[in-house]
């Protein structure tokens, strides 16, 4: 199992790196969209790896169907062909901020990552769902009725932001 | 990746791209046919989607013309009858009917009375035909697979009774000038004394099933509605008109053969929506049975005896003129108009058909609702399309 | 006296005999007047049933038949046109229905109308869209004065009266 | 309280005809079966014989392999579409001898008899691909000697197929007739068979 | 190298690879592409270090949770922007919006 | 790491799965003749050319009702770990959080209802 | 090493089971529509092929082999292909954690409703590529359809469910049909009746199925999300549908019906289990054979109006109950 | 594909730059397994064009029930559809849409055409005709031809029968014993 174990590991990070590649830079926003949900699908895989299957189940039900979903849906309202909103390579300059965005916080949490290692238990431990629950009932449960409030907010600030009333045009 | 992206093949045909002309930023310009399974044949409508609403909507005919006004100068007078009953494959009698009494009229025949009785019980039976095809086909363009069968079910009873005295299950063309093809027989009369009690009970369970239903009555309610004065513009008549609460009826207004004697309603609906309509053909039936029942009590007291032998020969010449005759059809008034030279062959028929005319409202009406009731107006307006395209 | 008319310019207004015919009135119109008299008739709550066009040697003859629904009363408006400059104003302005039926004149006389919101062929193919199937041969082709009859005229103006008092010297001759 | 009742109580109310609806289908569902099962039934012989096939000719009573036609045209002239070709028999060619008898006889100054042509017609061509069914033909035929079919099974897999010889047709059937063990086949399975 | 290591390092690269997609994209919807990819490295950080030390389980799962709940929120919000941005310039290039063409 | 029986039986389930959606497919690939050339390749319209490609700006009508769904869904999925706490949860607060928690979205749905996002009248231009 | 070996040979043999239970599923199902169908209509159906035409579906699913597959020219090829592999993928996971019978379980997953409902997900996503990569106008307007429609009556499902798992406090599939043990009082479609309703109406929703296949209606959309699909492209949207209705069933007969326990005491077994999932899914094709389809935003507005407020309030009241 | 190589006519097919491969692996006995498959599933693609149409649709309701075949189900995209049904007038405003939809059909295809229309025009094949094609096999190759105006139902059932026997070789359905009047 625990070969297994190292197996997928590597699997998943290879889909997540594969997935990441395609989500950057993909001309076409739908296949950056598959790319993005390939790569959700591996953070799933390894959250089954940590122990949290609720967590994988989670991660899917919440960004492989509702908001990969709701991308797509944008990406046909937007100009989503080629040619449209992605098209053209990009000049040079940008490419180059680009790396150097990405180099620097890299740099200094890869060296963080890799000088400060944390001693990790090897086994990690099995939370229930139950436990959960009941985490957000007792003593979490102020983040959780906000969450509820921010969701409510969200949604109320997207329909005050899109709705415009039919039957005029 | 792709072979048709922005090049010239992809600009769509001719029609296409005069309508693109008004296009909307962020619509799309699609083509519902020819070959689609709500537009009944080959009619093609270019639509502009808006997401699920239609912005605009055009009709394109012309892919079954047949060319029937031109075979009308070609044809001799009673050549051009097997015409009549391709022009509309739903209630072809009506159009046989239109022809023979125009060009009776212009010859000043009298159809001897049983054949007039005849050619009545036959229509109506007809109009049963038209009327069952539409409700099937309708509902089944409302997405219910189940009662298009029933519908047919019934119908095809009536194409046993129909195919006695013409031989033929469809394209009806037994009208001759000055009277009938054959002769009915008894077998058939009884036929027909059977099967409208039988349809009488079949008529609540098209209601129960259908007509009654939740979700169908939503469908169609208050959707696609063409009110009295766009009949008027666009020409609109039979259950179109008779549903936009106007109870004109050929029939009744410009009564023909021995319309006059029958005794029988006109159904109408005030609402106007693609449901009155709805409403009023369903209504139409009852009252077409009435008529058959009637026309066959009045038969065996009716005159005049065999009815081919005096029409006359196919090679006919009748004198000059013009001459009109409507009929009322099931889709509406049936016009034919027909100019004689004197020789063997007319020198102008004129079908009018009421599919033109009510299809040509389709637009008015379609435009801003949703595509599904786009589909649901089409079919409200029962077309058929050889009748539209000629 | 056909009232729904009035103050539209007429050439010839005649009473026919419905029981062939179909129509009540038989009204020739210069082309200009077309668009005046169905304005007239929309007015006067008639309905647009079909427009059509016969070839004659003189010209097309357009026909125009309207209807009512209540009060039985048909009408025909005619419109005679040369050949070499078959243009009559559209009514689809008034008559919203009447686009198709110009366009289908049009894809078979080549009887072209002014104003016609989308004149493009209805039912031939583009390709032979100038076809003009139903134009006769000469050989075919008759003239007005020998096919129509003018009815029970009311009123009616000298170039009408011609075009078929020669048609009533000619069938005399005949006889 | 009435919008309430418009907007909520009516639409659980008429949920009842769903049920309805549930209902009739179901009924049906345990009714018998309409169906025809067409190649090993076919609809009852009454019904189908009213329906017209393609034109036939009608052979005399007496000799049922030679029509009653009489070469009058009226079916070829009257038809709309044009499908019926009728080519009139031919006087039979003279042999020489009788071409000299008569030779010398007409130069006697006798009336000369010269067989006449026979009637009935040498070919009788019929294109079924253009045939509307109207049957303008059958009424126009004076010798009452062409009726529809019933040979409706009818599938070809050329066009030339179905332009049909309506004196082999009539032959064949006299000879089908006349034949002791009348097998029922129809034309329809007769290449297939064949070929199969 | 611990698991954890491992875990964040996989974290670490979906954390780059978002930022670089972020500063790559043209349009909006590209660009809420590339921060769920960012946020999805955060949750998973979280998770491995919650789940592999002896830090609290629970938490760092609700915590997850949290996260995802406001992307989910973050997208609404974004995604309805991206609509108004499209209606009103016709595309959702970031280019075009920030010189307010039309 | 841990790779427990749940893990491999979603992996060997998912892996049968593309099996079995990728054998037809093959089988199809090697097994069908193949008609090339014409329009065999052009967009299927009814026949028709179609006017442009579909990958073009398109209003999704809809797309608002996406939008509630997707804050809605993740709202409702906070519901899952309640709810298995929920019986072993003492006393009547539990319950007055759960319906806090759910008065919000009750809520959002009234405004949207009152707002009129659920009617969809015909549009004329 | 024993207990592991049987652990793989179980789960080995509950995957082949599940291929083969899907398949067969599949074949029976398509068969039995056309059944009820033909029946419903007064016809035979499928008859002439096989005993009754009992061969139909399998010669159907054999044509569809050899049947060429087409990509169109401007279709995005990879996603094209990618689709209809997605749809079919998960399909077979989901018949994982459904207790068939006492020991008919593929696995006891304690977390198995989320499980199907999670990779279930990926059915919406998996028709939008359709839709989306075929370049296929009627495809992206059907996709969408069928997209916002199982998105949509997702939620109602959700909140039904959850009052289920609120009374149970498990998601684990066979511990809830275990609490439905006994008779046939104990099954939960007494105590949530409203919840049961709902969850069919939304099943319906969630399936694409007659009154609410939208996303194929074919007087609209001629097919569809699948318009440009063939051979066994089409094919295998076609039984991943029958996939997903068969789960959705069986989810439904173990939430609400007691899945593989019998009316009384003593009689339990994996017939009952079957009984009710073709109980279901025969009324699924009853009603499919009965109703026209509805209009999009009824359909829409029949979720946001009726089963939400509907379902929310039943959550609400089973809470309350269960604390009083 | 040995029946369908036998009636298509290759220069037909190219007119229109359309043509069939065969297929990759061509195994005589697999594909004439297939062949039985295919020819035991008929999907008709929804064609309808004129009257021959609702003889059509006739067929397929209860009294004549194509389903008994396999060949019910009519499917609104080429995509999915075996044999187009060619049941009406073609017009020359028709034909290019008529050409496109059979090519828009993959492999392997069949073309019924039912009623004289579809066949040479029918009736409508007239001296001064300007619209309407004589004959759709002037425009894609026909397997089998239904006469008829319109054919009955039976007829279009025998049009099946005959489009299996092409496929397979073999009529697989007894004869209907003949009603001669
Ligand atoms: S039935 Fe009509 S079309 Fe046919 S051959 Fe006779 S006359 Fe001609
Ligand atoms: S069939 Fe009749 S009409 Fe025709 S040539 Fe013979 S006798 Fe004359
Ligand atoms: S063959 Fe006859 S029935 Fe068929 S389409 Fe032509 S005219 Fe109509």
């Amino acid at each position: 199992m625990e070969v297994l174990a190292k197996i997928a590991f590597s699997v998943y990070t290879l889909i997540i790196l594969g997935g990441c590649v395609v989500a950057v830079s993909s001309s076409s926003l739908v296949r950056a969209l598959v790319g993005l949900i390939t790569t959700l699908i591996g953070v799933a895989g390894m959250y089954l790896l940590l122990a949290t299957p609720f967590m994988a189940f989670m991660q899917l039900l919440i960004y492989v169907g509702a908001v990969s979903v709701l991308i797509f849906f944008a990406v046909m309202l937007t100009r989503a062909e080629q040619g449209g909103d992605e098209a053209g390579s990009a000049p040079m300059k940008t490419y180059v901020f680009g790396l150097a965005a990405t180099i620097a916080p890299a740099a200094i949490l890869g060296w963080l990552v890799l000088t400060r290692p944390v001693a990790s238990v090897a086994v990690p431990v099995e939370v229930t769902i139950k436990q959960l629950g009941g985490g957000l009932l007792g003593s979490y449960f102020l983040p959780f009725e906000l969450i509820s409030v921010i969701l409510m907010v969200a949604m109320s600030g997207a329909v005050l932001l899109t709705w415009e009333k039919r039957g005029k045009k | 990746m792709s072979a048709y992206q922005n090049s010239e093949q992809m600009k769509g045909d001719f029609y296409t791209q005069k309508f693109e002309a008004g296009k909307r930023d962020g619509t799309l310009i699609l083509n519902m046919g020819p070959q689609h399974p709500s537009t009944h044949g080959v009619l093609r409508i270019v639509v502009e989607l808006d997401g699920e609403y239609v912005v605009r909507a055009e009709p394109v005919l012309g892919y079954l013309h047949r060319m029937h006004e031109k075979m009308g100068e070609t044809q001799t007078w009673g050549g051009f009858i097997p015409n009549m009953g391709r022009v509309d494959y739903g209630h072809p009698m009506a159009w046989n009917w239109a022809y023979c009494g125009a060009v009776e009229k212009l010859m000043g025949i009298e159809v001897p009375e049983r054949a007039e009785l005849l050619r009545v019980i036959m229509t109506e039976l007809n109009r049963l035909t038209s009327h069952l095809l539409w409700w099937g086909a309708y509902i089944l363009d409302l997405g219910a697979f189940t009662p298009i069968m029933y519908a047919f079910d019934d119908r095809e009873m009536l194409l046993d009774i129909l195919q006695r005295p013409t031989a033929s299950r469809l394209t009806y063309s037994n009208f001759r000038v000055g009277g009938l093809q054959m002769d009915v027989d008894d077998k058939c009369i009884e036929m027909i004394k059977a099967f409208i009690p039988h349809f009488r009970k079949r008529l609540p369970m098209y209601k129960d099933l259908v007509t009654d239903n939740l979700i169908l009555r939503r469908r169609i309610e208050d959707i696609g509605i063409i009110d009295q004065d766009m009949c008027r513009r666009y020409g609109c008549t039979g259950p179109v008109l008779r549903g936009a609460g106007v109870a004109y009826d050929v029939r009744r207004a410009e009564p023909y053969s021995v319309y006059d004697r029958f005794d029988f309603e006109i159904p109408t609906q005030t609402s106007a929506c693609s449901a009155g309509r709805y409403l009023v053909r369903v209504a139409e039936m009852e009252q077409s049975m009435r008529i058959i029942e009637q026309a066959i009590e009045m038969l065996p007291s009716a005159q005049g005896g065999y009815i081919v032998d005096k029409a006359p020969k196919p090679a006919m010449k009748p004198p000059v003129g013009e001459a009109y005759f409507c009929v009322e059809g099931g889709r509406g008034k049936v016009g034919v108009y027909v100019v004689s030279d004197g020789s063997k062959t007319p020198y102008r028929v004129k079908l009018r058909a009421p599919g033109f005319s009510n299809l040509s409202a389709f637009a008015e009406a379609a435009t801003g609702t949703l595509i599904a009731d786009a589909v649901a107006i089409l079919g409200s307006l029962d077309l058929i399309i050889p009748e539209i395209d000629r | 006296m056909l009232k729904a008319l009035e103050g539209v310019q007429t050439q010839c207004v005649a009473r026919q005999d419905k029981g062939t015919t179909g129509h009540v009135w038989s009204v020739f119109l210069a082309p200009g007047q077309v668009v005046k008299a169905a304005g007239k008739l929309y007015e006067a709550e008639y309905s647009l049933e079909d427009i059509f066009a016969l070839d004659f040697e003189e010209g097309f003859l357009v026909l125009y038949h309207f209807n009512r629904w209540l009060v039985d009363e048909r009408v025909v408006l005619r419109v005679l046109v040369p050949k070499n400059n078959p243009v009559v104003p559209s009514i689809a302005g008034i008559f919203q229905g009447a686009e198709w039926h110009e366009r289908e004149t049009r894809d078979f006389h080549g009887v072209r109308f002014e104003g016609n919101p989308n004149l493009v062929p209805l039912l031939m193919p583009v390709e032979t869209a100038d076809l003009f199937p139903l134009v006769k041969s000469d050989k075919v082709r008759a003239s007005i004065k020998t096919l129509l009859n003018l009815g029970e005229v009311v009123s009616c103006t000298k170039a009408i009266e011609e075009l078929f008092a020669e048609a009533e010297a000619g069938e005399a001759s005949e006889a | 309280m009435n919008t309430f009742r418009k907007h909520v109580i009516q639409p659980i109310i008429d949920c009842w005809s769903l049920i309805v609806g549930l209902k009739i289908t179901g009924k049906y569902f345990c009714k018998p079966l309409i169906t025809v099962h067409y190649p090993r039934e076919v609809i009852d012989s009454e019904n189908l014989s009213t329906y017209g096939g393609h034109v036939e000719l009608i052979g005399k009573p007496k000799d049922p392999a030679t029509p009653k036609c009489i070469s009058c045209m009226m079916c070829v002239t009257n038809c709309p579409s044009g499908c019926l070709t009728v080519v009139k028999s031919k006087a039979p060619k003279p042999t020489a001898d009788q071409e000299a008898a008569w030779k010398a006889a007409e130069e006697a100054g006798e009336k000369v008899e010269k067989p006449k042509a026979p009637k009935n017609p040498a070919k009788f061509i019929y294109d079924y691909t253009k045939c509307s069914l109207c049957g303008t033909c059958i009424e126009n035929c004076p010798a009452k000697s062409l009726r529809f079919s019933n040979n409706i099974y009818w599938v070809a897999t050329s066009r030339a197929e179905m332009k049909i010889d309506l004196l082999a047709r009539l032959k064949g059937q006299a000879a089908e007739v006349s034949a002791p063990a009348h097998a029922p086949k129809s034309e329809a399975s007769a290449p297939a068979e064949k070929e199969a | 190298m611990s698991a954890l290591t491992l875990y964040q390092i996989v974290a670490l690269i979906l954390l780059c690879a978002g930022l670089f997609g972020l500063t790559q994209r043209r349009s909006l919807v590209g660009m809420l592409i590339c921060v769920e990819l960012m946020l999805n490295g955060a949750g998973l950080s979280i998770v491995a270090a919650a789940q592999l030390t002896d830090f609290s389980a629970i938490l760092g799962q609700l915590g997850t949770l949290f996260v995802m709940g406001l992307a989910a929120a973050e997208a609404t919000l974004v995604l309805a922007i991206v609509v108004v941005v499209a209606r009103r310039f016709g595309s959702a290039k970031t280019s075009d919006i920030t010189t307010l063409k039309e | 790491m841990v790779f427990n029986w749940l893990h491999f039986a979603i992996v060997l389930f998912l892996l049968a799965g593309l099996l079995f959606a990728v054998g037809p497919i093959i089988l199809a690939m090697l097994l069908a003749p193949q008609s090339r050339g014409g329009d065999i390749g052009m967009p299927y319209e009814c026949g028709m050319v179609p006017y442009g490609s579909s990958w073009s700006r398109w209003g999704v009508s809809f797309y608002i009702y996406a939008l509630i769904f997707l804050a809605f869904d993740v709202d409702v999925l906070y519901l899952f770990p309640v709810s298995t706490a929920y019986v072993d949860a003492e006393g009547w607060v539990s319950f007055v959080k759960v319906f806090i928690f759910l008065f919000f979205l009750i809520l959002s749905v009234i405004y949207f209802w009152a707002k009129g996002v659920f009617t969809w009248p015909r549009r004329i231009q | 090493m024993s207990a592991f070996v049987q652990q793989l040979l179980v789960l080995i043999v509950a995957a082949v089971a599940a291929m083969i239970w899907l398949g067969i599923n599949a074949l029976v199902w398509v068969y039995c529509e056309r059944k009820f169908a033909g029946h419903i209509q007064r016809r035979p159906g499928p008859f002439e092929v096989g005993p009754h035409g009992a061969l139909q579906p399998l010669i159907d699913g054999l044509k569809l082999m050899g049947k060429q597959l087409l990509t169109p020219d401007n279709a995005d090829a990879i996603l094209y292909w990618l689709a209809p592999i997605l749809s079919m993928l998960p399909v077979l996971l989901l018949f994982l954690p459904i207790p068939y019978g006492p020991v008919l379980t593929g696995m006891d997953v304690n977390l198995g409703l989320l499980l199907i409902l999670a990779f279930s997900s990926f059915n919406g996503l998996a028709v939008l590529l359709a839709g989306w990569s075929s370049n296929n106008k009627w495809g992206l307007l059907g996709a969408a359809r069928a997209v916002s429609q199982t998105v949509a009556y997702e939620i109602p499902l959700l909140l039904v469910v959850l009052a289920v798992t609120f009374m149970t406090g498990t998601l684990s599939l066979t511990e809830i049909t275990n609490m439905q043990a006994g008779h046939i009082g104990n099954w939960f479609i007494w105590k949530q009746p409203l919840a049961f309703l709902i969850f069919l109406v939304a099943m319906f929703g969630e399936t694409n199925r007659a009154p609410f296949d939208l996303a194929e209606a074919e007087s609209e959309l001629t097919a569809g999300f699948h318009t440009e699909y063939s051979s066994m492209g089409f094919g295998l949207f076609f039984m991943a549908e029958y996939g997903y209705m068969v789960v959705m069933c069986s989810v439904c007969s173990v939430l609400f019906l007691g899945g593989y326990h019998g009316p009384f005491p003593g009689v339990d077994g994996w017939w009952w289990m079957l009984l009710k999932t073709f109980a279901l899914l025969s009324f699924m094709v009853w009603v499919r054979w009965t109703y026209p389809r509805v209009r999009f935003d009824q359909l829409l507005n029949i979720n946001w109006k009726w089963l939400l407020p509907l379902a929310t309030f039943n959550l609400l009241a089973t809470a309350l109950i269960l604390k009083l | 594909m040995a029946a369908q190589d036998s009636v298509v006519q290759r220069d037909l097919l190219t007119k229109s730059g359309n043509y069939m491969d065969p297929p990759l692996v061509n195994m005589k006995l697999a594909q004439d397994i297939f062949d039985v498959c295919r020819s035991m599933s008929l999907w008709p693609m929804t064609f309808g064009l004129a009257c021959c149409a609702i003889e059509m649709m006739a067929t397929g309701m209860a009294r004549f029930d194509m389903a008994r075949f396999g060949a019910e189900v009519f499917r609104p995209s080429p995509r999915q559809s075996d044999v187009m049904i060619v049941a009406g007038t073609v017009t020359k405003k028709m034909a290019p849409s008529v050409v496109r939809l059979y090519e828009q059909m993959p492999g392997p295809k069949w073309v019924i055409a039912m009623g004289n229309c579809a066949i040479s025009g029918g009736p409508f094949k007239i001296k001064d005709n300007y619209n309407v094609i004589e004959g759709v096999d002037t425009l894609i190759p026909v397997d089998v031809y239904v006469p008829g105006c319109p054919p009955r139902p039976e007829g279009l059932l025998e049009g099946f029968f005959q489009l299996q026997r092409l496929i397979t070789g073999k009529r697989w359905w007894p004869v209907a014993a003949e009603v001669e009047g």
